[in-house]
């Protein structure tokens, strides 16, 4: 029988058998096949804007970084602090508003406006939030769903804040170039920040948290003080997508706290991979841009993203940036003997 | 003296809207994001039985309920019983699920004004004073025995005892022989069935419309959660609680703060005691 | 050898992305007319349906001439859904912008449906220096004052449909004063919905009517939407004994209000000023007749049958036949004309560009269905009177037996106004 | 032992809607020393951890920690203040390799004051100062165990993580719920002299345990718990010969089996 030439071999032979999970890295081989993905999803993402043919399409990727940052988000919370928000409106709401409210009264401009209203927008939902920290699973998930409603109702019956026409005449950003690329800037930004600190200590404790907070409590920590700080984190993501809305459309009102904003970055998330951060990052580039070309059919958008939400939940597809993670560590190639 | 007939009114139509809502999380723990959606599908399936069908009006409604129930119960049995006992999927997928019906209707047609079912009973009497119409204190006695059913059947009944052990453990009801996947199944086709008896009873009074969807689970999980997750007792009580709020809100602040009331209902009761007037969660209780 | 699912996945959002949108270029040059409608509402599917009749019946007498070439019209209409609860309005500014940038509309018509949408299109309609004409949804005066005050940044604006200001001013209260002079009714009940333009119309109404000798009594009563529960407001007006029930709701509840008021046999008027589920001619069936006496308005002439000017009745039969029933909701009539007057302004421009197609729509002065067009310059708010051949003219019509009647402006009338029976005093 | 106790449970009761779990039960823990506390299933014990620890609040009575009342305070205060506690059911952190599970309680206030065990963690990063800990306790230093998941790890290594998650802060009492038992005869040989030299090292320890024979050579003071009531306090050769335990374990051939070797 003939000696058998070539042999296959996995790619990631080299650097996996060194070490169990701490990757030495030996050549370039190596090194590209571990940067490869993660720079593919930069230059990806940040050419984005040149790529899109017409005005339109550049204004659905604004759209897209504003629902992927309300994913990523929700996934922190859901998958790393174990507290499942559907108040993603609520954080959108708050942001835009107070953007708003700083552009007209005060006159700032968009670039202090941003910065002001997401961390001010961050502390008033952790401080709004803070009574129901200590509720879990369901209870959380409904409180939080019906956060963004009632202070929707809130509004329209004190008639405050512009009432139900809402605040109009919003400073927009000075060009369409500085609004993509300040959005897909923050965006990136954000994502590696956050896988970042979920490796630290802190985002140790914030996955101990989830994984059983009774032992936490147990060495010493006030558990609620590190959920609020992982929903401070959130809402902050949250309030700069509600900023960066209003400045986009120029406009704030009550229907910024639609439930839109809180179902489609889940959709996303669970389509594109709980717990991997790029998963719901990549679900939104998936979902909004197919939502506007379905636009034509008009409600059977809506059909069509929650049949394909029904669909991968039931059929607890693992999302496709982890099966594209586990796909990509099984690469093989041809090897001499 | 109006307050009182119309508070108790508009707590029997609260307590007809949550018990299906309440019945379902009590036996199986599904909160059944998708009972607006029911709700608006049964008021749909009932008016074209009876305009396009020409079908008379009783009949139509049983069909309708019948077709409600069964529909509860395929929503279970292809997409819940998947995602049992994962909260979280279970919220989302019942949700999902109730836009998709919803904006399915609309999609197909069924929207404006004009959808409408005829009442009962024409006409109104005096009651010490104040009008009330047939049609409303019809409402009121088919609540009551609905209430008064549900007392014999989940007390003296086989199936109802059933429903019952399942609610407490689920576990135990397992071991002595309980089929739990039948028994959900059961539970969401009746719940459904609640739904699409409160659909027939209280779009009378209106026009069928798809936004009532939203609402009506908006007022639901307010119940529910006011009178502890998984005791339809509970429910019936926080039904007639949050009804006279409402009508006292209307009165006495503004006919605009009615519906912060039932949102704010929510937010205080999770935050004060999360389980409710009768619930008793074992998740939230001391458990170490 | 390598496959890069990463990449895959990337290349196929970007090629579909890339394929669509080019292929709508190359169809032969039309005048695209994009229309963002609520078509999942009353004002919008109605609205639709008009304006394709417009154009339909535009394009079959040879369509406009641009400088002497015919050219057809070309309607694109995309659902805004901005009329639905929890729906964000940068959805429909997402559709204005999507007709603008990739459907290459040359005009919007229609217009976002919702108050807040139309508002917050202005800006971008005046970014991308787009003439849009609103035809139906948007009441609130708002809009035209923000294009006197704002003229050369808003001048593309213009608006063909009533707006609140004169609804109520010109046609309301002089319609309640005659029906109070002739039944000799002055106690007056208003129930609003918790909507900007509802509180605004609500408030005027009854600071005039109380200045006019009418009793208001208490507060204009607010209903969030979405309520479903009217009994202590009725109860209230029982009590009270209020003559005339003043209702503002653009929500499908009305109907709730109006069988309950029915059943209940409230010794009071219904009196519509904007009452969405009471303007269909399918209101009747739905309700078997519980909505009798019931006034409604409907902002334009034409949306109920009258012969306000001879084209009128000629619209009312062409709507009947193409469509199977009578114009619906109140932006029937103007959504038809918005359409004609847009032709005659191009083709005195005699071209397709906005500033020569502003200043032509600026001196419209033609006989439409409800009476003559004229547009105020400063304002592009078209100019309404009591008299067909002055200006546009409202019309408010009552049910009577199973058909809507128009009983005001006296110059339309058709009927005169009834009271219930157990009204008789 | 006349020193000033470390901590006084004062007619601490507990009741659970009617059923009293715990009745007045009082009693002292002194510097230094190890107190076992037995009694049969169901007699209170776990449930007076949990009321002392503050994850239970206590229907009454007073808890005194060096003289200052401690009653009722959350639990993480308490167990910043040094009371530590292990679980019956073991709770680690079962998405977390074992070394990685201490840095959780050196991430806590009192580990960053006190610098955690042998005051490593105030200079070291966490990682080296849990490893270092996981040694003190029995886990191989280069072997492949402490940088493998908690989730992956025998019952016996579990027991000692606990163990390490209450050292990490510097305790200075450390409540032992049933830290022998589910562990094989050589696991619990292993496990004695690692208490003995906690208690060498001044951590005062009490011992909620089933297996008497290793407890009552390890503990000082026993304490004997029935019914949520306290029967009995004493040294271990006196609760041995007391007609009362026996009665509260009729029929427990343990205590025969002690008693005819001790």
């Amino acid at each position: 029988m003939m000696a058998q030439t070539r042999r296959k071999e996995r790619l990631d032979r080299g650097i996996r058998v060194r070490t169990d999970g701490l990757y030495a890295l030996m050549s370039w081989r190596e090194l590209s096949y571990l940067t490869l993905p993660r720079v593919v999803l930069i230059f990806g993402v940040l050419a984005l804007p040149f790529v899109m043919p017409s005005m339109y399409w550049q204004r659905v990727i604004s759209i897209v970084c504003i629902y992927s940052f309300l994913a990523i988000s929700f996934d922190l919370l859901a998958h790393f602090v174990g507290l499942v928000s559907l108040g993603g409106a609520f954080f959108v709401g708050v942001g835009s508003y107070l953007a708003a409210i700083l552009n007209t009264s005060l006159g700032l401009p968009v670039a202090l406006t941003i910065p002001i209203s997401t961390v001010l927008g961050a502390t008033i939902c952790t401080a709004l939030l803070l009574p129901c920290l200590p509720l879990r699973g369901v209870y959380f998930a409904i409180v939080t769903l019906m956060y963004p409603l009632a202070l929707a109702r809130v509004i329209e019956a004190l008639n405050i804040l512009g009432g139900t026409d809402g605040i109009m005449g919003v400073a927009s950003f000075p060009s369409r170039w500085v609004e993509q690329y300040f959005m897909i800037g923050a965006l990136l930004l954000f994502l590696f920040a956050i896988r970042r600190l979920v490796n630290l200590d802190l985002g140790l404790v914030l996955r101990a948290v989830k994984d059983n907070d009774q032992a936490v409590r147990a060495s010493g920590m006030n558990v609620t003080f590190y959920k609020a700080i992982a929903v401070f984190i959130a809402s902050a993501m949250g309030c700069l997508a509600g900023a960066s809305l209003v400045h986009i459309y120029m406009w704030a009102g009550i229907s910024q706290f639609a439930l839109d904003f809180s179902i489609l970055p889940i959709a996303a998330t669970v389509i594109g991979g709980a717990g991997t951060l790029t998963g719901p990052l990549l679900g939104c580039f998936i979902l909004v841009p197919i939502s506007e070309l379905l636009r034509a059919f008009g409600t059977l958008r809506i059909v069509f993203y929650s049949l394909i939400l029904v669909g991968f939940i039931v059929f607890r597809s693992e999302g496709i940036m982890v099966y594209a993670q586990r796909k990509y560590h099984q690469f093989e190639r041809w090897v001499k003997v | 003296m109006e307050i009182f007939i119309y508070g108790f009114i508009n707590s029997i139509s609260l307590a007809l809207i949550a018990l299906g809502f309440a019945l379902v999380y009590g036996i199986s723990r599904i909160p059944n994001f998708a009972h607006g959606a029911l709700y608006v599908v049964c008021g749909f399936i009932t008016w074209s039985f009876v305009r396009s069908l020409e079908l008379n009006y009783p009949l139509s409604i049983i069909l309708a309920m019948i077709s409600t129930g069964i529909i509860g119960g395929l929503i279970y049995l292809f997409i819940l019983i998947r995602v049992r006992g994962m909260a979280i999927s279970e919220i989302i997928a019942s949700y999902a699920i109730g836009l998709a019906i919803l904006e399915g209707l609309r999609w197909r047609g069924f929207k404006g004004m004009t959808y409408t079912l005829p009442t009962f009973k024409e006409g109104s009497l005096m009651l010490a004073g104040t009008p009330v119409d047939y049609h409303r204190l019809i409402v009121v006695g088919v609540g009551v025995c609905i209430v008064a059913f549900l007392w014999i059947f989940t007390h003296h009944t086989k199936v109802g005892l059933g429903l019952r052990a399942m609610a407490q453990d689920e576990r135990a009801a397992l071991m002595l022989g309980i089929d739990s996947d039948r028994m959900a199944v059961v539970a969401m086709g009746f719940g459904s069935m609640l739904a699409g008896l409160a659909a027939v009873l209280l779009l009378p009074l209106g026009n069928i419309v798809v936004e009532a969807g939203y609402n009506v689970l908006l007022l639901a999980i307010a119940v529910c959660i006011v009178g502890g997750l998984g005791s339809w007792v509970g429910a019936v009580m926080a039904a007639f609680l949050i009804g006279f709020a409402q009508i006292l809100t209307v009165v006495y602040i503004g006919p605009h703060f009615q519906m912060v009331v039932a949102l704010l209902a929510i937010i205080l009761t999770l935050i004060l005691r999360p389980s409710g007037l009768f619930g008793r969660q074992k998740e939230l209780e001391e458990r170490v | 050898m390598k496959r890069k699912p990463l990449l895959m996945v990337f290349a196929l959002i970007l090629g579909a992305a890339l394929f669509f949108p080019l292929q709508s270029a190359f169809a032969e040059k039309p005048i695209v007319i994009g229309c963002p409608l609520s078509t999942a509402f009353v004002y919008g599917w109605d609205a639709q349906r008009a304006i394709t009749l417009a154009v339909e019946e535009i394009n079959g007498k040879g369509g406009v001439n641009v400088g002497g070439e015919k050219t057809p019209f070309k309607v694109e209409v995309i659902d805004t859904r901005d009329l639905e609860p929890g729906v964000p309005v940068s959805e429909a500014l997402l559709v204005v912008e999507k007709l603008i940038l990739e459907k290459n509309a040359d005009f919007i018509m229609g217009g976002p449906v919702r108050s807040e949408a139309a508002l917050a299109a202005m800006d971008l309609l005046s970014k991308y220096k787009e003439v849009s004409i609103l035809t139906t949804g948007v009441l609130t005066p708002k809009y035209h004052a923000r294009v006197a005050a704002n003229y050369d940044k808003y001048k593309y604006c213009f608006r063909i449909t009533g707006e609140a200001k004169w609804m109520v001013g010109g046609e309301i209260i002089p319609c309640l004063l005659e029906i109070g002079k002739e039944y000799g009714l002055n106690r007056l009940f208003i129930m609003i919905q918790d909507v900007a333009h509802a509180r605004a119309g609500g408030g005027i109404i009854a600071k005039v009517m109380a200045k006019k000798g009418w009793h208001v009594i208490g507060q204009p009563e607010v209903y969030p939407t979405g309520s479903s529960d009217f009994s202590m407001g009725l109860l209230k007006a029982r009590r009270e004994k209020a003559d005339v029930i003043l209702i503002w709701m653009d929500m499908p509840q009305t109907s709730i209000l109006l069988k309950q008021w029915y059943d209940m046999k409230i010794a009071a008027l219904p009196f519509g000023s904007i009452i969405a589920a009471a303007e269909q001619p399918g209101f009747w069936k739905a309700t078997e007749g519980k909505g009798e006496y019931c006034l409604a308005n409907v902002v334009n002439a034409g949306n109920a049958p009258s012969n306000a000017t001879p084209w009128t009745m000629k619209f009312v039969e062409a709507y009947k036949k193409r469509w199977g029933l009578e114009p619906e909701g109140y932006g029937t009539s103007s959504s038809y004309m918005a359409p004609y007057v847009l032709k005659e302004a191009i083709e005195r421009a005699g071209s397709l560009d906005s500033e020569k197609v502003v200043a032509a729509l600026e001196k419209t002065d033609m006989v439409g269905v409800y009476g003559r067009i004229r547009f105020d310059p400063k304002s592009h708010q078209v100019i309404p009177s009591l008299d067909p051949e002055k200006g546009a003219v409202g019309t408010i019509f009552q049910w009577q037996a199973g058909r809507r009647v128009v009983v005001f402006p006296k110059s339309i009338a058709m009927g005169k106004i009834k009271l219930p029976p157990w009204m008789r005093k | 032992m006349t020193r000033e106790p470390i901590l006084e449970v004062k007619e601490l009761t507990k009741a659970f809607g009617g059923i009293m779990a715990l009745h007045r039960v009082s009693f002292n823990v002194y510097e230094g020393e190890i107190v076992g506390i037995i009694g049969p299933n169901g007699s209170g014990k776990t449930t007076l951890i949990n009321c002392i620890t503050g994850f239970i609040k206590l229907s009454s009575g007073k808890v005194l920690f060096r003289g200052k009342d401690i009653t009722g305070k959350a639990a993480h205060k308490i167990a910043d203040m040094g009371i530590t506690r292990t679980f019956q059911i073991m709770r680690p952190y079962y998405t977390l390799p074992a070394y990685k599970n201490l840095v959780i309680p050196l991430f806590s206030p009192r580990a960053r004051r006190t610098g955690g065990w042998r005051g490593g963690g105030k200079l070291g990063d966490r990682n080296t100062v849990g490893i270092d800990i996981l040694e003190e306790i029995g886990f191989e230093r280069d072997s492949f165990v402490p940088y493998k998941l908690a989730s992956t790890l025998p019952t016996g290594y579990l027991k000692r993580l606990e163990l390490a998650r209450c050292l990490a802060l510097r305790p200075e009492i450390i409540f032992c719920d049933e830290v022998f038992s589910g562990l094989s005869m050589s696991e619990i040989a292993s496990m004695v002299p690692l208490i003995e030299r906690l208690q060498m090292d001044g951590i005062t320890l009490v011992m909620i345990e089933h297996r008497l024979r290793e407890l009552f050579r390890v503990a000082n003071r026993v304490m004997v718990l029935n019914f949520g009531e306290k029967l009995m306090e004493g040294s271990a050769e006196e609760i041995m010969a007391s007609e009362e335990v026996k009665e509260a374990y009729f029929g427990s051939e343990e205590v025969e089996e002690v008693m005819s070797h001790a």
